[in-house]
């Protein structure tokens, strides 16, 4: 079970982060914060043409929540605002849902990466850890305010 | 006393003996014996998954977090809260009285606005708006008591702010015309605060359909732990207010400049909490849920219990300001003082309740300086009626009247 | 690791597994287990006496009020108070300290007055300070923390009127040099607030001795029942102090006019309280009484966690501000994040506390974003140790570092 | 044992009681009040060259406070202030000293009278019934004040 959260792809993505940095031009930048562990992500991305031209995160945290953003961000760029909503909620759904199985993802890809997150759900206090990135970034869309502070729960 | 199945009523105290008699409890009003299911759910987190919750990450941190948030959830059914983030553990309705008075207080109210109370109240229900009428300069005003109780009109003033009030009188087993009064509230916009410490062993309350604001209750007098109980608040109103304790598990971030507060409920819960007083009151809630509340006039023990006391020349205190609704019958015997009664009642294995209850206003108002009081809980039966009866005919001999 | 014989180590936790391992349970700073007379005691009450305090004129009433009462006399031997109504029973040291940061600052504080905290603190001891402050407008000031940690003196403004400070650091383990600090505060007539969450469960302390206004604990983390803590106070404060929570059973006399409280220790107990709560703490205190404290440096099981953790990697955080004074260690180890190897443990079955344990400014000051802190108690064994040891080269395993 | 405190000499004082009402030019008068139970007395008296010349009570209360209030007023009417102390003393220790032995009782007479309110001591919470006057008593002789409102506990 361990082995399956911190499986290979998680730790390289943890030691050897993707997009990491701060886009200073950004169209959208967050600060999410975990406050029940203190893990923080600052979240920056520029959206062009409907498009996610551009995410870059920077943050402390644990191998999870820095895995996660370092998957997400990948999987995001270049996306539609409409397409990183829909991966968003199948990621949460992943891991919120308990009636969540494999057969509902149908966006194959995503869930090669993504998909190593879903045994998180067998430890309940870090799911939060998991799901930092995604949320920091749903929400950052979704008021999309160029510029924000927020606490994610 | 109900329709549950007599095993059902696994109760460790009964069948107890003090002073060479079998202990015949009619105290329920003041506090409850623990069921069976409430003192095992405590062990069983003191025994098997004892841990702090809400910040440890392993298994039986989890354990107790998960049970006890469960409880929480349990709480919204069993009051039909909308959400679980309504529901904030106390340490009992005086404690979720005092949060109310100290954080809507703070928050909402200002000078000369009006708050109501009625005639009826515990003192819990009293001096913490006292003290907030003293210091921030709000009027504490009464809703008088008449006789046939149906008070048509609450004169509330363009100030009226809130009314709080008890839905059922620890004292006298008599209803505040709860219903009614929200109406009148609801419709200047005054919040409503419903003191249901002794409404919820005896009724099932809904939030939602009462349409009250906040509503307190305890642990202790549903058969189960003490130094637990439950402020429910409407969120909207919860999350504006102030918080009232402070300290570890409350905050989402702390410098010694600032500090930003957690989120509903973690917010009112400040410190570590009574893990298993609220674990224990899960299994109460459980085992309530299982009676069948009924209507107080087929509650066959309450009836033979009020027939024979007025039978014996005891006057029941109370009945002139409406029916009572729950098993308390407070009473007079001749002039004879409610200790003296009480103490030789004791002799007799008989536990009853001898005082100004809590509630002197009260008493005040009923011309009396002491009552004794009588109060029935799931698990008194026929035979309890029968020792209290030739308990009260000994009290009469030892006092030769 | 103390002198006690094996067969008082009677805690029905040790032994149980998790996740398939034995049970390490390292994280007593956030909670003890409960010793089998701690919860013998809450059994018994709840199933031979259970009834409320105060106010029953009936035999098990009577017996419930005696106990608890006998606690507040055993909690004025374990701390050498003068009297027995200086001993308040609160919901814990969280609510301890809001009792006194609200009651003593209605009281005595007023605008631009200092109140005076370390860099050691709690949340517990932190926030209810600055709600006083942004309410009446007194200036949270910090001790600062220095390398060698004997500050030489506190610069004391004119208005300087509290000093509010923990014994030991529930983070790292350091104490803050009380004693001195104390002589500082007494020149000047400031009050001193002791938080002795951490210290009471490895020191013997003397409230006489140590001449603070207020000392602090809480009963789960010596061993006893959550939900019940203390408030020690010297009489002549407490007398002139406004009470905190208000309603039943803290009253001389109630009209809807106005209200005169009972004296102490009454006037702060508003309420039914924790009654099980209570009368299982002083269970603890009984055992705690029997352990033989001794200097960290004579504690085998302690000084053989710190070499091993440091072998392994571990830098040990804190020790730069002082030696540490009870048997707790938190630490960094390479760049594994603190969650990470709380959750890697967890599935070897070893609970230890990960995160900013309550004390977000210390950690800020320390500059480390979380910690994973190993805390000891009575219990623990060299076994344990091992097993941690076991454990943390798992975690790196697992990590591949 | 309930026939040893409820005995004909406090049934007696409790249904008749003697030195009732008030003496409205009385040099001391106390409002004793046991907030527990609610009990009330109003005491008056009359100290003149040292003596208690005049001595009565008014009040509601259970058989136990009324019946001591009335045995005191009894006992102390007549006496000098410093054998009105005596008997208080000897009253308190009576009812709260775990080693008290009648041989203590040096107040023969006394304690004919006051000695039936001993068995009290088995009633833990009727105790401040029995010792109210005499505490109100007390603390009106004491201070000394001819006007006074107190409680008693
Ligand atoms: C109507 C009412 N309100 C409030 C209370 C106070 O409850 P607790 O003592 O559990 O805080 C009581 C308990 O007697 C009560 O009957
Ligand atoms: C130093 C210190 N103060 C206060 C507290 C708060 O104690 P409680 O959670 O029992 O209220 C703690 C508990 O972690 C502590 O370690």
């Amino acid at each position: 079970m361990l082995s399956e959260i911190y499986g290979d792809l998680i730790l390289d993505h943890c030691r050897n982060p993707r997009n990491y940095g701060d886009i200073h031009n950004a169209t959208h930048r967050i600060c999410g914060h975990n406050p029940l562990c203190g893990d923080k992500i600052e979240l920056t991305f520029i959206v062009k043409d409907n498009h996610i031209e551009n995410i870059k995160f920077k943050g402390k945290g644990c191998a999870i929540s820095q895995a996660s953003a370092s998957i997400m961000t990948n999987e995001l760029l270049g996306k539609t605002t409409e397409e990183a909503i829909l991966l968003f909620n199948v990621f949460h759904e992943m891991l919120t849902r308990e009636d969540f199985s494999e057969k509902n993802i149908f966006v194959d890809s995503f869930f090669k990466k993504a998909g190593v997150f879903l045994n998180i759900k067998n430890f309940p206090t870090r799911v939060k850890c998991a799901t930092l990135a995604w949320h920091s970034f749903n929400l950052a869309l979704k008021e999309n305010k160029p510029q924000q502070n927020d606490n994610i729960n | 006393m109900n329709k549950l199945k007599m095993k059902n009523l696994n109760f460790p105290m009964l069948g107890k003996k003090t002073n060479n008699n079998r202990l015949v409890y009619l105290d329920n009003a003041s506090t409850t014996f623990k069921h069976a299911y409430v003192i095992e759910a405590e062990r069983k987190y003191e025994t098997e998954y004892s841990a702090n919750i809400h910040r440890g990450i392993y298994f039986i941190s989890e354990k107790a977090t998960r049970e006890y948030e469960e409880v929480r959830s349990k709480v919204k059914h069993f009051i039909n809260a909308k959400k679980e983030t309504e529901i904030i553990f106390t340490s009992g309705s005086t404690g979720s009285l005092n949060l109310i008075a100290y954080s809507y207080g703070r928050t909402f109210l200002k000078k000369n606005d009006e708050i109501w109370i009625s005639s009826l109240e515990h003192h819990s229900n009293i001096i913490p708006w006292q003290i907030i009428c003293s210091e921030i300069g709000c009027k504490l005003r009464i809703i008088p008591i008449n006789k046939d109780h149906t008070v048509k009109k609450i004169p509330f003033g363009k100030q009226a702010k809130l009314l709080a009030i008890t839905c059922i009188s620890n004292a006298i087993g008599v209803a505040n015309p709860i219903r009614n009064w929200i109406k009148q509230a609801k419709e200047r916009n005054i919040k409503v605060v419903l003191d249901a410490a002794q409404a919820v062993p005896h009724f099932k309350m809904d939030v939602q359909e009462l349409d009250c604001d906040f509503l307190v209750f305890s642990g202790h007098k549903i058969y189960g732990p003490t130094g637990v109980g439950i402020l429910y608040g409407k969120e909207k109103l919860l999350e504006t207010m102030v918080p009232y304790q402070t300290g570890g598990d409350m905050v989402k971030e702390v410098t010694f400049q600032k500090t930003i507060y957690a989120d509903l409920p973690a917010k009112f819960e400040a410190g570590t909490p009574n893990i298993s007083g609220v674990i224990g009151f899960g299994a109460a809630i459980d085992f309530v849920n299982k009676i069948k509340f009924q209507p107080i006039a087929q509650n066959t023990i309450f009836q033979k219990a009020k027939e024979k006391l007025i039978q014996i020349g005891a006057k029941i205190v109370g009945e002139e300001f409406g029916k009572i609704q729950v098993p308390i019958l407070s009473f007079t015997l001749q002039n004879i003082h409610p200790h003296d009664i009480a103490t030789i009642l004791d002799q007799k294995g008989i536990a009853v309740r001898a005082g100004h209850l809590c509630a002197q206003p009260l008493l005040n108002l009923l011309n009396v300086p002491a009552l004794t009081r009588v109060s029935l809980g799931e698990y008194n039966t026929d035979n309890d009626i029968d020792s209290l009866i030739d308990g009260i005919k000994f009290v009469k001999k030892v006092l030769k009247c």
